[in-house]
């Protein structure tokens, strides 16, 4: 078991977010977490980072119950965060991106090490823009570098907020392949989606949250033949 | 509403007391309340734009400074007694409040502190070395008020008035749609500007208020000791009433007076017993801002709040 | 002139970040007394209207024409008296006012009475204020802190801080974000009764379709800055392009 | 609670302070004095120094039984750089603590600042730091006394010194404040009045407290005058001398100006040739001249090891001429006392000294002469030192009287 | 006026300007990556300058024992600095703006206190080594040769922080964690640690400011307020947080400090801040800042 997360309740000030949610992420195996937006898709992946911490419930990584453990402990731990917004740091180039992030990873882990150089080579498209800063990326580079700058970290566990999204057919279609390479490299994958197309072509299993709740839980496949979770992604 | 009949009770109770001491106690002691008084509404006046308003400024003191020199100038130059000298001052204060304010309302937040301090810098510049118009760095001293106004008993009585005065003023200007409109200001500025709200003129008038005030209280000093001098507009004088403020919470109409009040017993208590007085001051602030941020008064009335209408 | 009544007319409107069009030729037009709901996934463009609307941003080429009046590029203030009132995607109050406060002086701002300093502020228009609250249900809560009223009771604050401001037409950004189920009951019946009892014209962006549909008289999906499709929910339930869009598509 | 112990611990805290104080105001049976100086800020050295001085005389005084049987405490009080702090610790220690005289001093805002208290109350007030002539003429009354040359007298007395020397051609620099920009118009005057025209080359300002003046060095340099008229002083002048100093400037130039011990004291070896200075006091100046000047030299460097400074002069002349005027008048009222001031003659570390009836001006010299490195002390002295007598420099009494009647 | 005058003046600007800017830089490194106005930056300065020289004393007060006060020295204040910041700045970032102020100018008045209680009313003097304190005759202008040096260790901090900054991995973890704090904590960056090390490398750098200006002038009370205004001007100026718009502003101010003497007399005492107020209202931000929101 890589996550496994129980029972969570997680509020933004006063705002109850999620209610009692649980899932679980296995090694090796790309999990999605489906729902329209403003249902707390972004608001669990920050629960599990640390980035705003569970009220209650327990987050147990890699045997280690990790809730309420600050964001740098959980990165160090092999969590690795990619944001729907990026965040890529404009005033630093790619590859200063990529260095400030670069960690061994943890002893237990048994995937190998990934250096800088590696990380060019599994994104091809990043080595011509090595010395070009952040803030000069188009929106289909800055996903790949925040991707390459979570992996380049070591991590196990790889946290995606929406990373279609804004992006062209093509760079899509690319990026489905990238990640699936990670999850035979070894990496877990938890993803968090709107499109659930691109979604369902790239997970075994999945989540459909609405209201902060797991509304259905399965395999992709019956999910995916499920009316009732087209209506509820949908219209 | 029974409750809130006790606020308004408790001030009126509050300024029999004091006129009673008034009354009774050696003028040593009405001069530090007096002293008290002046640095109450100087620090009130702050509150008005810093704790209601969400403005920090670091360069209040040019305000109370140049109310003081005003009042002082008038005094020495014009042959003016004293209450139309504070009036004038005032009025003067307040256009000098309103080009300040025109000019550090351009920026907001850090930057708004920081152009107040720079401009009050450069009229303490100014004022340090107009040896003709201002008595450059000696100031102005032994100017001559009305023998009425020089007993000390009559003073206070005086002081008394004005500063109630100013904070019955205060009061009702915060208890007003200005005032809460300011409120509002400071909670949440977009928003207001989503309901309509001239947001700059809005706070330029609240920083005009202030100044005015913060004038008041300068004339009121000269008054209490015939003088004033170039270390009124320096920004150490700006940072006195913004530790009054923070001694005594912000965000509470009666923190200021409190601070002041605290300030003033502390840097004579204190002041009795060592010359480090300012190491035990610094200490007492950390103390403060670590444990207590809602400053004395704050805190009190947080405790009180059972037994008192809220008073905000 | 337009259709007398049409209250918003909104013509090729665009505006751009950088290379991002988040709103790329919006077309759009509101009829008096409408309800109407804006759909469309993330980064459609949904609340940067309402940015451009309320004239948080100037647009860089189109008219947005209110109640016969352009208004494109006004100051916000000024759209705001003019009869446009909206509410925030995140909660928007003044905490440390209460309830009472916070609707009060909304009221106040909007009839430029926030320069009056000699009023007393609690007891100006207390009958009017004191219906709104009625209105929204925030009544018994009138002297709490809104800092301290729970979530959904601070979205409707919102709702009621935009009533004082006695529109013709109110923009609500996800009036029912991160409320229960009936706390969204709650609010969707507000806005009906709203449009309904008040005749005020309303849009508002919501994600949960079911709120859209149940209470909206008209949607308009937006997708890429663009207006996608806009008609009855029962056409726009029917049209498979909207789907399409909402499933994701590669 | 915690937050609750604490705060109670803080209030107990302020409130035993107060209980505290107010108990040891009760206490002495004592004649007290007070102090009111500027301990904070850059005027502290002076101040100790003054300070130390005035505890030495009441040392002395008890020891050998106080003033007319009793005997003498000194209260000290910080009053800062800030005028109004002066004048409120002078009225209270006037009104609270019963003190029969206010000593000590500061910038001259300040020391008007307690003067006019003093003159309120009519209590004397002895001012041994601060010396501007607003002290005891334009804003002068029956109460006050200065125990050094005021700054209009020292002006004269460097008027009367520069015209011996052979310079015609100036540079000046002193920090842009009233007392500085008086000095050098006075000076230009007087020195134009005695027929001698001086050319200034260049006049710099700096603002009161500067420390770094790699600017104004070469400047000056450039300007190459044949004196450098300095009218910095405090570790401003600590911080011009030296850089000055490195940057060669006193090479090229003589230099005169408001040079006295204390910075000769703190630079030590580092202090360069050709300086010319003046004291309010100059330790080894009346060591040598007087008796009692010697011995209190000694016994100021025995009790606190370090050399007397202009102010210590000062200081405790201040207290010894206090201690004569009670014993003149024979009693401790105020009034008295004050009228005892006027026109008293006492002997001190300086000599033979009075105080003039008219303003309270002690008729003390002002000394100048070139500053020159002393192996025994460690630091430069005057050496020679030209003693300027207070009846060539000061303002005659019908000119003073002028002043008075123009009030 | 020769050439040599001209020279010898630009000299004495760049090393006021020098002066300013040590001062000056940790003050703005310290805003940029914490965003707090540090009050005590000066009273940390005053300190180190007393600390050098009761380490000199220790050493038995030989003009070369300056090497050992000019190592130890910044480096306890540096310590000082990371106690504050771990007891004392740590629990304020997440209130308000003003008391973060109001911590770091009570520290003042606590730092300041201590400094007369411990090191008493006497200026205390710091003698340089023999081989600063000669001179040096070039192009026909004589020179200090400390004036030289310290020009030299100006652009040297300068060099030395922008290669700190922007060559090194701990450097851009510091403009990241500056950018944007919580991205950086996702990707492993303890920013605690980070907080503390630049307010302890701020204050390390006041240290170095004190110390190298000591020689120059004596230590004593009152150094402290005279110097903060002035650093702040020039932090203003360049842009809070800048460190390359501090430098420029301090070599504006120090140059033009040095003509305007020549040129405009009094206007020495109000230059920065007239320079300062004319920046702000034209661009409130600062020459090289970014406005905050």
């Amino acid at each position: 078991m890589m996550l496994k997360a129980n029972k969570l309740n997680t509020y933004y000030g006063l705002s109850h977010i999620l209610f009692d949610l649980s899932f679980e992420v296995n090694e090796k195996e790309i999990v999605c977490v489906l729902g329209r937006n403003g249902v707390g898709k972004t608001t669990l992946l920050r629960t599990i980072m640390g980035l705003t911490p569970p009220h209650t419930g327990s987050i147990n990584f890699k045997g280690e119950e990790v809730a309420g453990k600050r964001p740098y402990q959980l990165a160090r731990r092999g969590i690795g965060y990619v944001p729907a917004d990026r965040r890529i740091f404009p005033d630093l180039t790619v590859r200063q991106n990529l260095e400030i992030a670069q960690k061994p990873g943890t002893s237990g882990s048994n995937s190998e090490q990934w250096t800088i150089r590696e990380v060019f080579e599994f994104f091809p498209m990043l080595v011509k823009l090595e010395n070009r800063f952040g803030n000069q990326l188009s929106g289909g580079e800055q996903q790949i570098l925040s991707i390459a700058r979570a992996i380049v970290g070591n991590s196990d566990l790889l946290l995606l907020d929406e990373p279609s999204e804004g992006l062209s057919p093509l760079i899509v279609g690319d990026l489905r392949e990238r990640l699936l390479a990670l999850k035979n490299k070894g990496l877990s994958i938890l993803i968090c989606e709107q499109n659930t197309t691109f979604a369902f072509k790239l997970s075994s299993r999945g989540y459909i949250i609405d209201k902060g709740r797991i509304l259905y839980q399965g395999m992709v496949d019956e999910l995916n033949s499920d009316e009732k979770v087209k209506d509820c992604l949908a219209i | 509403m029974k409750s809130n009949r006790i606020g308004t009770f408790l001030p009126l109770l509050f300024l029999v007391f004091l006129f009673l001491l008034g009354q009774i106690l050696p003028n040593f002691y009405l001069r530090i309340i007096i002293e008290m008084a002046i640095l109450g509404l100087f620090a009130q006046s702050l509150n008005l734009i810093m704790g209601y308003g969400g403005m920090i400024s670091f360069g209040h003191a040019a305000f109370y400074g140049f109310g003081a020199y005003a009042v002082a100038i008038l005094l020495r130059d014009t042959g003016m007694s004293l209450v139309p000298a504070i009036l004038t001052g005032t009025v003067l204060t307040g256009v000098f409040g309103f080009i300040v304010g025109a000019i550090c309302l351009r920026a907001a937040k850090l930057y708004f502190a920081i152009l107040t301090m720079a401009i009050s810098q450069l009229l303490f510049v100014l004022v340090y070395q107009w040896y003709a118009f201002t008595g450059g760095d000696n100031g102005i001293h032994g100017l001559t008020v009305s023998p009425w106004m020089t007993d000390p008993q009559h003073y206070y009585y005086f002081v008394l008035a004005v500063v109630g005065l100013c904070f019955f003023a205060i009061r009702v200007i915060l208890n007003s749609p200005f005032g809460y409109t300011l409120r509002a200001l400071r909670d949440n500025q977009e928003r207001t500007v989503f309901l309509g709200a001239y947001v700059w003129w809005q706070k330029l008038i609240a920083f005009v208020f202030a100044a005015m005030f913060a004038g008041i209280a300068g004339g009121l000093y000269v008054g209490y000791d015939h003088m004033a001098y170039p270390l009124l507009v320096n920004w150490s004088k700006s940072a006195e009433p913004i530790l009054m403020v923070i001694l005594g919470g912000i965000n509470t109409f009666w923190g200021a007076l409190v601070g002041a009040v605290l300030f003033v017993i502390m840097e004579m208590v204190i002041g009795k017993i060592t010359t480090y007085w300012l190491f035990f001051l610094g200490a007492t602030i950390l103390i403060l801002v670590m444990f207590f941020p809602k400053g004395i008064w704050g805190y009190v009335e947080e405790k009180l709040a059972p037994f008192l209408a809220r008073e905000r | 002139m337009a259709d007398n009544n049409n209250l918003l007319e909104i013509k090729d409107l665009k505006l751009s970040f950088g290379n991002v069009h988040a709103v790329d030729g919006v077309n759009l037009t509101v009829k008096k007394g409408d309800l109407t709901a804006v759909i469309g996934p993330n980064g459609a463009g949904k609340t940067t209207l309402f940015n451009v609307i309320t004239g948080y941003y100037s647009p860089d080429q189109g008219t947005i024409s209110f109640n016969g009046q352009e208004i494109g590029g006004s100051p916000s203030h000024k759209i705001a008296r003019s009869g446009i009132a909206r509410s925030f995607q995140i909660t928007n109050i003044f905490p440390t006012l209460t309830t009472f406060e916070n609707v009060q002086i909304a009221y106040l701002i909007i009839r430029g009475k926030s320069f009056n300093t000699v009023s007393g502020f609690r007891k100006l228009n207390r009958g009017s204020v004191e219906e709104i609250l009625e209105t929204v249900g925030l009544k018994e809560k009138a002297n709490t802190l809104a800092g301290l009223l729970s979530h959904g009771d601070q979205r409707t604050l919102e709702i009621g801080i935009t009533l004082a401001c006695k529109p013709k037409l109110l923009l609500l950004d996800e009036p029912t974000s991160g409320m229960s189920s009936w706390e969204t009951n709650l609010v969707t019946d507000l806005i009906e009764k709203i449009s309904r009892e008040m005749g005020i014209t309303i849009m508002f962006v919501e994600h949960d379709m079911k709120v859209a549909f149940s209470v909206a008289r008209n949607v308009v999906v937006m997708h890429q800055g663009q207006v996608f499709a806009h008609g009855t929910p029962e056409n726009i339930r029917s049209n498979q392009e909207v789907r399409k869009i909402y499933l994701g598509e590669e | 609670m915690r937050k609750n112990t604490i705060f109670t611990l803080t209030i107990l805290l302020v409130f035993g302070l107060l209980t505290l104080c107010s108990g040891l105001a009760l206490a002495g049976e004592t004649v007290k004095i007070g102090f009111v100086g500027a301990f904070t800020g850059p005027a502290f050295k002076m101040t100790k120094d003054a300070e130390q001085a005035a505890v030495l005389a009441i040392e002395e005084i008890n020891a050998t039984g106080g003033i007319l049987g009793n005997k003498i405490e000194m209260d000290s009080r910080d009053g800062g750089n800030r005028p109004e702090l002066h004048a409120r610790l002078a009225r209270e220690m006037i009104e609270q603590e019963k003190v029969k005289a206010i000593f000590g001093g500061g910038a001259s805002s300040c020391v008007l600042g307690a003067s006019a208290v003093a003159k309120e109350l009519k209590v004397p007030y002895l001012v041994s730091v601060g010396n501007s002539s607003s002290i005891v003429w334009k804003k002068g009354h029956h109460y006050v006394c200065l125990f050094e040359s005021n700054s209009s007298m020292e002006a004269n007395a460097w008027v009367a010194w520069a015209a011996k020397q052979p310079w015609r051609t100036y540079s000046w620099i002193g920090p842009d404040y009233e007392w500085s920009r008086m000095t050098l118009k006075a000076f230009k005057q007087k020195l134009a009045a005695r027929g001698i025209n001086l050319k200034f080359k260049k006049e710099l300002w700096h603002k009161l407290g500067e420390t770094t003046f790699t600017s104004y060095v070469p400047v000056l340099k450039a300007s190459r005058p044949e004196v450098l008229f300095i009218g910095t002083w405090g570790s401003s002048l600590n911080a011009f001398i030296l850089q000055a100093g490195q940057a060669g400037l006193f090479d090229k130039m003589k230099a005169f100006g408001m040079i006295a011990e204390d910075t000769c004291i703190a630079l030590g070896k580092k202090f360069p040739q050709g300086l010319h200075g003046f004291s309010r006091g100059a330790f080894n100046y009346y060591s040598a001249k007087e008796a009692a000047g010697k011995e209190f030299t000694d016994k100021y460097y025995k009790k606190f090891n370090m050399y007397p400074g202009g102010f210590s002069f000062c200081a405790y002349d201040s207290v010894i001429a206090w201690a004569a005027a009670v014993k003149k008048a024979g009693s401790f009222d105020s009034t008295k006392v004050a009228d005892a001031l006027r026109g008293l003659k006492f002997s001190g570390p300086r000599g033979d000294q009075y105080i003039r009836a008219v303003d309270g001006q002690l008729n003390c010299a002002t000394t100048m002469g070139p500053l020159v490195y002393n192996e025994k002390y460690g630091f430069a002295v005057l050496d020679p030192a030209t003693a300027i007598a207070a009846e060539n420099v000061w303002l005659s009494v019908d000119e003073v009287k002028a002043i008075y009647s123009k009030q | 006026m020769e050439f040599s005058d001209i020279l010898d003046i630009i000299v004495g600007g760049l090393t006021s300007g020098m002066l300013l800017f040590m001062v000056a830089a940790g003050l703005t490194l310290v805003f940029g990556v914490l965003r707090i106005i540090n009050f005590s930056h000066g009273a940390i300065y005053m300190l180190a300058a007393y600390i050098s020289y009761s380490v000199m004393a220790l050493f038995g007060n030989a003009p070369n024992t300056y090497w050992m006060a000019l190592l130890i020295a910044p480096i306890a204040v540096a310590v000082l600095g990371a106690l504050i910041e771990v007891f004392l700045l740590r629990p304020m970032y997440n209130r308000e703006h003003l008391m973060q102020l109001l911590v770091t100018y009570a520290l003042v008045l606590v730092i300041v206190d201590a400094t007369k209680f411990l090191w008493g009313p006497d200026p205390k003097m710091v003698l340089l080594p023999d081989i600063l304190s000669g001179r040096i005759a070039i192009l026909g202008a004589t020179f200090s040769v400390y004036s030289l040096v310290l020009i030299l260790i100006g652009f040297l901090t300068m060099a030395g922080l922008w290669l700190f900054l922007n060559k090194t991995k701990l450097g851009h973890i510091i403009r990241a964690g500056a950018f944007d704090p919580e991205m950086t904590e996702a990707l492993g960056i303890n920013l605690k640690f980070i907080y503390t090390f630049i307010f302890s490398l701020g204050a390390w750098m006041a240290g170095l400011a004190g110390v190298l200006i000591a020689p120059l002038t004596t230590v004593s009370q009152g150094m402290d307020s005279s110097v903060l205004l002035d650093a702040f001007a020039v932090v203003v100026i360049g842009g809070m947080g800048s460190i390359g718009g501090a430098f420029l502003a301090s070599i504006l101010v120090g140059l033009g400090n040095s003509f305007g003497l020549l040129w405009i007399a009094g206007i020495a005492i109000a230059f920065t801040f007239i320079v300062m107020a004319v920046v702000l209202v034209v661009r409130p931000w600062g020459l090289f800042g970014r406005p905050i929101k």
